[in-house]
C-alpha cells in the first residue's frame, strides 16, 4: 500500500509539473517546474521498487534514478546559465519572441 | 484583458487537474498488474559481477552503457554553460571561473573549511564502499562537488585555480569509460563485457574517474552560474 | 577475440564519443580529430549497413547481458537508414564548417567540434537503441548538444533561442520518461519490442502511450508544439542549423517510427490516428504560410521544416490500413531522407548568402547573387525536392503517400498533399526569384564571393536530395520492408 | 507500529505536494526556490523510506544541496536577494503572460 500511496503523490507531482512548465512565464519557475516533473516520475520508479516489507527491491529503477538525478541537476545548471546570460543580453529582450508564445 | 488571463488560467488548471487524473488512474491501474520487476534477474545475475550492491551493479555493468552516455550528458551540459559563462564568449574549453564569494565574512569561512575535511572523508568512504554497500561513484562525486562549492563559497578567488587546472577532469569519466569498454571487448570479445579475472579492477578504474568528473563538472557547473550571473545587478 | 560485423554497433557510437573526448583535451586539433573521428564513424556506418544487407537485422547485446536485464542494440533497415542520413548530413556540414567558420574566428571552432561529436554520438545511440530508458539518455545527449550547438551564435536572440530550447526539450524527454516509467511499473521491462506491444493494450497505456507520444511530438515541433523551433533553427549558425533541421527532429520522429514499427501503431484507435494526421495536416498548412511570409530567409528555411514534418505524421491515418502500410511507410522513410538531405543544403546555402551579404533579409536580397551560380543551383534544386516535382526525391515520397492515401480511400490527404506542394512551390519559388531577379538599382557593396568549400557541400546534398528519387527503382525493394513490418501487420 | 508508518508516509507525502505547489507558486521568487530546497530535504527522507539508501544519499547532495546552491547563485544573477523584500512582486521580474 505504501508503494501505490506514493506512486499516486508521484503521478501528481508530475502532473503540477507539467502545469507549471506551461503556464508559469518566468525561466526559472518553468526549471523549478521541470524539477518538480521529474521528481514525480523517479517517485514513480522507485515506489514500484519497493513492493512491499516481505519481498526484495527492484534495483533497476534506482540505477536509472541516480542516474536521471544527475542529469536532470546538469541539464538544470545549464538552463541556469543559459538564463542568466539571455538576462545579460538585454539588446535582444526576451519579450521579442516575434512568432508564437505560448506554452513552453 | 485581466479577466481573459483568469479564464484562460482557469481552463489550463482545469486541464493540468485531468492529466493529474489520468495519470493517476493509470498509475493505480498500472500498479495493480504486479509486475514481477527485474529484482530476480538482478540477484540471479550478480554473482557473476564481482560487485554485492546491486544498484552499483545494474550502473556499472547491467546498464553500464546508460551511465556512458550519462557522462556525456554531463560533459555537454559543462562545455556549452562554461563556455557561456565566460568573461567573454571566448573559447572556454578550459573554464576562467572567476569565483566571488557571495557571502563574505570569517565565520563562514571558517565554515566552509570544517565542512571540507569530513565531507571528503565520507565520499572516499562512499567510493571505497560503493561495490558492496549503499554509495558509489555517482554520490560520491556528488559529496565532493557540495565540498567544493562549500570551499568556493569560503574562500573567494584561489578555487580559480583549480578549477581552471582541472578542466581535464571533466572529459575523464566519458575517456575512461571508453577506453574500458575498448579493451575489454579485445579481450572479451564484447563491448563493455568486463573480463572474470579483471572485472574488480576495470570497475574501479571507472568509479574513481566517474566520481572525479561528476565531482568536477558540478563544482564548475556551479561557478558557472555565478559566474553567468557575477555582474549581476 | 577478433571483432566482428556486429561489433560496428558499438563502434558507431565509441568511435564520435573518442573523438569528442579527444577534441576536448585537444582543442587545438579539434578539425582533424573531427574529420578523422567522422570518417572512421562513417566506415563503421558503412559495415553496419553491410552485415545488414547480408545477414538481415543486427541485435548487440553490450555487456554480455541481454534484455530485459541489460540493453540491447539493434541495426535494422530504419536504423541504417537514419545511421547513413546522419553520417552524410554530419560530414557534410563539418566540411562546410571548415570554411563557414574561418571568417568568423574566434570562439566557435573550439566548441563546434566537440559538440558536434557528441551530437553525433548521441544520434547514432539513439538510432541503435533498443531499450526504452537509454532512448532516455540519447534523447537527453542530443537534446544537450543541441542547446550547446544553438548557443554557439553566441548573441542575444541565439541565447533566447537556446533556453526556450532547452526547456522545450527538457518537458518532451521527461514526458517521454513518464510514459515510460508507468509502462515499466505495470509491464516491468524496458524493452522497446516488448513494451510497444503490450502498451496500448495494457491498462496504463491509455495515459502512457499519449505521453510518450506527446515528448516525441514535442520534439519533432509537432504543430502546435513547434514554438521553440523557428528562432532555435533560425538563429543558429548555418552548419548548425543544417545538423538541428535535418537530423535533431528527425531523431525524435525515428523513435516515433520506432515504436510504432515495433507495434504500437497497430494498437492506436482510428480516431487517434486521424487526429494525428490532422495535426500533420494543420503543421504543413501552417508551417507553409509562415515560411511564405518570413522576412528572413533562414526563419523561411525553418518554418518550411515546420511544414515538412507535417507529412511525416501521416504516416498514423495512412499505414494504419493494413493493404497500404507497406507503401505509406516507404514513403515516409523516403520523405525523411529527402527532406533532410534538401533541408541541410538549404541552410548551408543560406549561410553562403549570408556570409557574402552580411544579412539575409529576403527584401532586400534582389538580384544580390550575380557571382555564386553554384548557390543559386544549390537552392533551386533543394527547392525541387521540398516542392515534390518529378522526379526527385520529394516526388518518390510523395508520390507513395499519395497511392496511399488513395488505395485505403482517404481521399482528404490527397487534397493536403496537393495543396502542401502548391504552398511549398509558392515560398520555394519566392526565394528563387528573388535570388535570380535582375538587380535595379546599383549594389554599393559588392557582395563577397563564398568560397567553393562553402558551396559545393550545399550542391552535394542538394544533388542527393534529386538524385534519391531516380534511385528509387534500385531501393524499391529494400524500402517495401515486409519483414521489418513482422507479424502484427498482417 | 504500522499506523505510525501510515502517518508518517502521510505526512511525506503531503509535504512533497504541498512543497512543490507552493515552490511554484508563491509570489517571491526567491521564497520559492526556498521552498524547492525543501522539496529535495523531504524527497531524500522519502528516499530513505522507500528503502533506496543510494537514491537518498545522492538526493541529499545533488537535489538538497547542489541544486539549491545553484538556485541561490542564479538568484543573486538576477538581482533577486531574499530576505529583503518578501513583497516584490513575481510579476515585477517576470515576462508578461501569453
Amino acid at each position: 500500500m505504501t508503494g501505490l500511496g506514493y506512486v499516486v503523490v508521484g503521478l501528481v507531482l508530475a502532473a503540477m509539473g507539467i502545469w507549471g512548465v506551461v503556464v508559469l512565464a518566468h525561466p526559472l519557475r518553468k526549471l523549478l517546474a521541470l524539477n518538480i516533473l521529474g521528481s514525480g516520475v523517479f517517485l514513480v520508479l522507485v515506489a514500484v521498487a519497493d513492493r512491499g516489507a516481505g519481498q526484495a527491491v527492484d534495483p533497476v529503477p534506482h540505477a536509472l534514478v541516480l542516474t536521471g538525478l544527475v542529469v536532470a541537476v546538469s541539464a538544470t545548471a545549464l538552463g541556469l546559465v543559459l538564463m542568466l546570460r539571455s538576462d545579460d543580453d538585454r539588446a535582444a529582450p526576451s519579450r521579442d519572441q516575434s512568432d508564437d508564445k505560448g506554452v513552453g | 484583458m485581466k479577466r481573459r488571463h483568469h479564464s484562460l488560467e482557469g481552463w489550463l488548471a482545469l486541464l493540468a487537474g485531468l492529466l493529474a487524473l489520468g495519470l493517476v488512474a493509470a498509475g493505480v491501474l498500472a500498479y495493480q498488474a504486479d509486475s514481477p520487476g527485474l529484482q530476480d534477474l538482478v540477484v540471479r545475475s550478480l554473482a557473476q559481477t564481482r560487485v554485492d550492491n546491486p544498484v552499483t551493479a545494474v550502473l556499472l555493468d547491467f546498464r553500464g552503457y546508460d551511465t556512458l552516455l550519462e557522462m556525456g550528458v554531463l560533459l555537454l551540459a559543462w562545455l556549452t554553460a562554461s563556455t557561456l559563462s565566460g568573461p567573454s564568449h571566448e573559447r572556454l574549453v578550459r573554464p576562467s571561473a572567476r569565483l566571488e564569494s557571495p557571502v563574505d565574512g570569517s565565520v563562514d569561512r571558517m565554515l566552509a573549511r570544517l565542512l571540507l575535511a569530513p565531507l571528503l572523508l565520507v565520499a572516499a568512504y562512499l567510493l571505497w564502499r560503493g561495490t558492496d554497500a549503499p554509495g558509489g561513484a555517482l554520490q560520491a562525486g556528488a559529496v565532493v562537488a557540495a565540498a567544493a562549492v562549500a570551499w568556493q563559497l569560503g574562500s573567494g578567488a584561489e578555487s580559480s585555480v583549480t578549477v581552471r587546472r582541472g578542466y581535464w577532469l571533466a572529459p575523464a569519466a566519458l575517456g575512461v569509460f571508453l577506453l574500458a569498454g575498448v579493451a575489454v571487448a579485445v579481450v572479451t570479445g564484447t563491448f563493455l563485457n568486463h573480463p572474470q579475472f579483471a572485472a574488480r579492477e576495470v570497475m574501479m578504474a571507472i568509479e574513481v574517474a566517474t566520481a572525479a568528473s561528476v565531482a568536477y563538472i558540478l563544482a564548475a557547473l556551479f561557478a558557472c552560474v555565478l559566474n553567468a550571473g557575477g555582474n549581476g545587478k | 577475440m577478433p571483432l566482428g560485423i556486429d561489433d560496428a554497433l558499438p563502434f558507431a557510437v565509441v568511435l564520435p564519443a573518442v573523438a569528442a573526448v579527444a577534441a576536448v583535451v585537444m582543442p587545438h586539433w579539434g578539425r582533424a580529430v573531427g574529420l578523422v573521428g567522422g570518417l572512421m564513424t562513417a566506415a563503421a556506418v558503412v559495415v553496419i549497413a553491410f552485415g545488414n544487407r547480408v545477414g538481415g537485422p543486427i541485435r548487440y547485446a553490450l555487456g554480455g547481458w541481454p534484455a530485459p536485464l541489460g540493453i540491447e542494440l539493434a541495426a535494422d533497415g530504419l536504423a541504417v537508414v537514419m545511421l547513413a542520413l546522419v553520417a552524410t548530413v554530419m560530414l557534410t556540414a563539418g566540411v562546410y564548417a571548415l570554411r563557414y567558420f574561418d571568417h568568423d574566428g574566434g570562439a566557435e571552432p573550439a566548441l563546434f567540434w566537440p559538440l558536434a561529436l557528441l551530437l553525433w554520438t548521441g544520434l547514432n545511440a539513439l538510432a541503435l537503441s533498443a531499450d526504452a530508458f537509454n532512448v532516455y539518455v540519447t534523447l537527453e545527449v542530443v537534446s544537450l548538444a543541441g542547446v550547446g550547438l544553438c548557443a554557439l551564435g553566441g548573441r542575444g536572440e541565439a541565447i533566447v533561442a537556446a533556453l526556450r530550447y532547452l526547456l522545450a526539450g527538457m518537458l518532451a524527454s521527461l514526458l517521454y520518461l513518464l510514459g515510460v516509467a508507468l509502462l515499466y511499473v505495470e509491464h516491468g521491462t524496458l524493452d522497446i519490442a516488448t513494451l510497444a506491444q503490450v502498451a496500448v493494450t495494457g491498462a496504463a497505456g491509455f495515459v502512457a502511450v499519449p505521453c510518450i507520444l506527446a515528448g516525441l511530438a514535442l520534439k519533432a515541433a509537432l504543430f502546435p508544439l513547434h514554438f521553440w523551433l523557428p528562432a532555435a533553427h533560425a538563429n543558429a549558425n548555418a552548419p548548425v542549423s543544417a545538423l538541428l533541421s535535418a537530423l535533431v527532429v528527425k531523431a525524435a520522429l525515428y523513435l516515433v517510427l520506432r515504436w510504432w514499427l515495433a507495434g504500437l501503431g497497430m494498437g492506436l484507435g482510428p480516431i487517434l490516428v486521424q487526429l494525428l494526421g490532422a495535426l500533420g495536416a494543420a503543421a504543413v498548412l501552417w508551417g507553409s504560410v509562415q515560411a511564405l511570409v518570413a522576412a528572413r530567409l533562414k526563419l523561411s528555411v525553418a518554418y518550411s521544416t515546420v511544414a515538412q514534418m507535417g507529412y511525416l505524421f501521416l504516416l498514423f491515418p495512412l499505414a494504419a490500413n493494413p493493404t497500404t502500410a507497406s507503401t505509406a511507410w516507404a514513403g515516409i522513410v523516403y520523405l525523411v531522407v529527402a527532406h533532410g538531405l534538401a533541408k541541410a543544403a538549404l541552410f548551408l546555402a543560406s549561410g553562403s548568402v549570408l556570409r557574402a551579404h552580411g544579412h539575409d533579409r529576403l527584401g532586400e536580397l534582389a538580384g544580390l547573387l550575380p557571382r555564386s551560380p553554384i548557390t543559386k543551383f544549390a537552392i533551386g534544386l533543394s527547392g525541387v525536392s521540398l516542392i515534390g516535382l518529378p522526379f526527385s526525391g520529394g516526388f518518390v515520397g510523395k508520390w507513395l503517400l499519395l497511392n496511399a492515401a488513395i488505395v485505403s480511400g482517404q481521399w482528404w490527404w490527397v487534397a493536403l498533399i496537393f495543396a502542401g506542394s502548391l504552398l511549398a512551390a509558392a515560398y520555394v519559388f519566392r526565394i528563387v526569384a528573388l535570388l535570380f531577379a535582375q538587380s535595379e538599382s546599383p549594389i554599393d557593396v559588392a557582395p563577397q564571393h563564398s568560397p567553393m568549400l562553402m558551396e559545393l557541400p550545399a550542391l552535394g546534398l542538394a544533388l542527393a536530395a534529386v538524385g534519391l528519387g531516380f534511385a528509387y527503382p534500385a531501393l524499391e525493394s529494400t524500402l517495401a520492408l515486409p519483414d521489418m513490418l513482422g507479424d502484427h501487420a498482417r | 507500529m504500522n499506523l505510525l508508518l501510515g502517518l508518517a508516509d502521510l505526512v511525506l507525502g503531503a509535504s512533497l505536494i504541498g512543497l512543490g505547489w507552493s515552490a511554484l507558486c508563491t509570489r517571491d521568487l526567491f521564497a520559492g526556490c526556498v521552498r524547492f530546497i525543501a522539496f529535495g530535504l523531504v524527497m531524500a527522507l522519502v528516499w530513505a523510506r522507500l528503502r533506496a539508501p543510494d537514491i537518498a544519499l545522492a538526493e541529499a547532495a545533488i537535489g538538497a544541496g547542489l541544486t539549491g546552491a545553484l538556485l541561490l547563485a542564479a538568484l543573486r544573477g538576477i538581482g533577486v536577494s531574499g530576505w529583503a523584500r518578501p513583497g516584490e512582486d513575481r510579476d515585477a521580474t517576470e515576462e508578461p503572460r501569453p
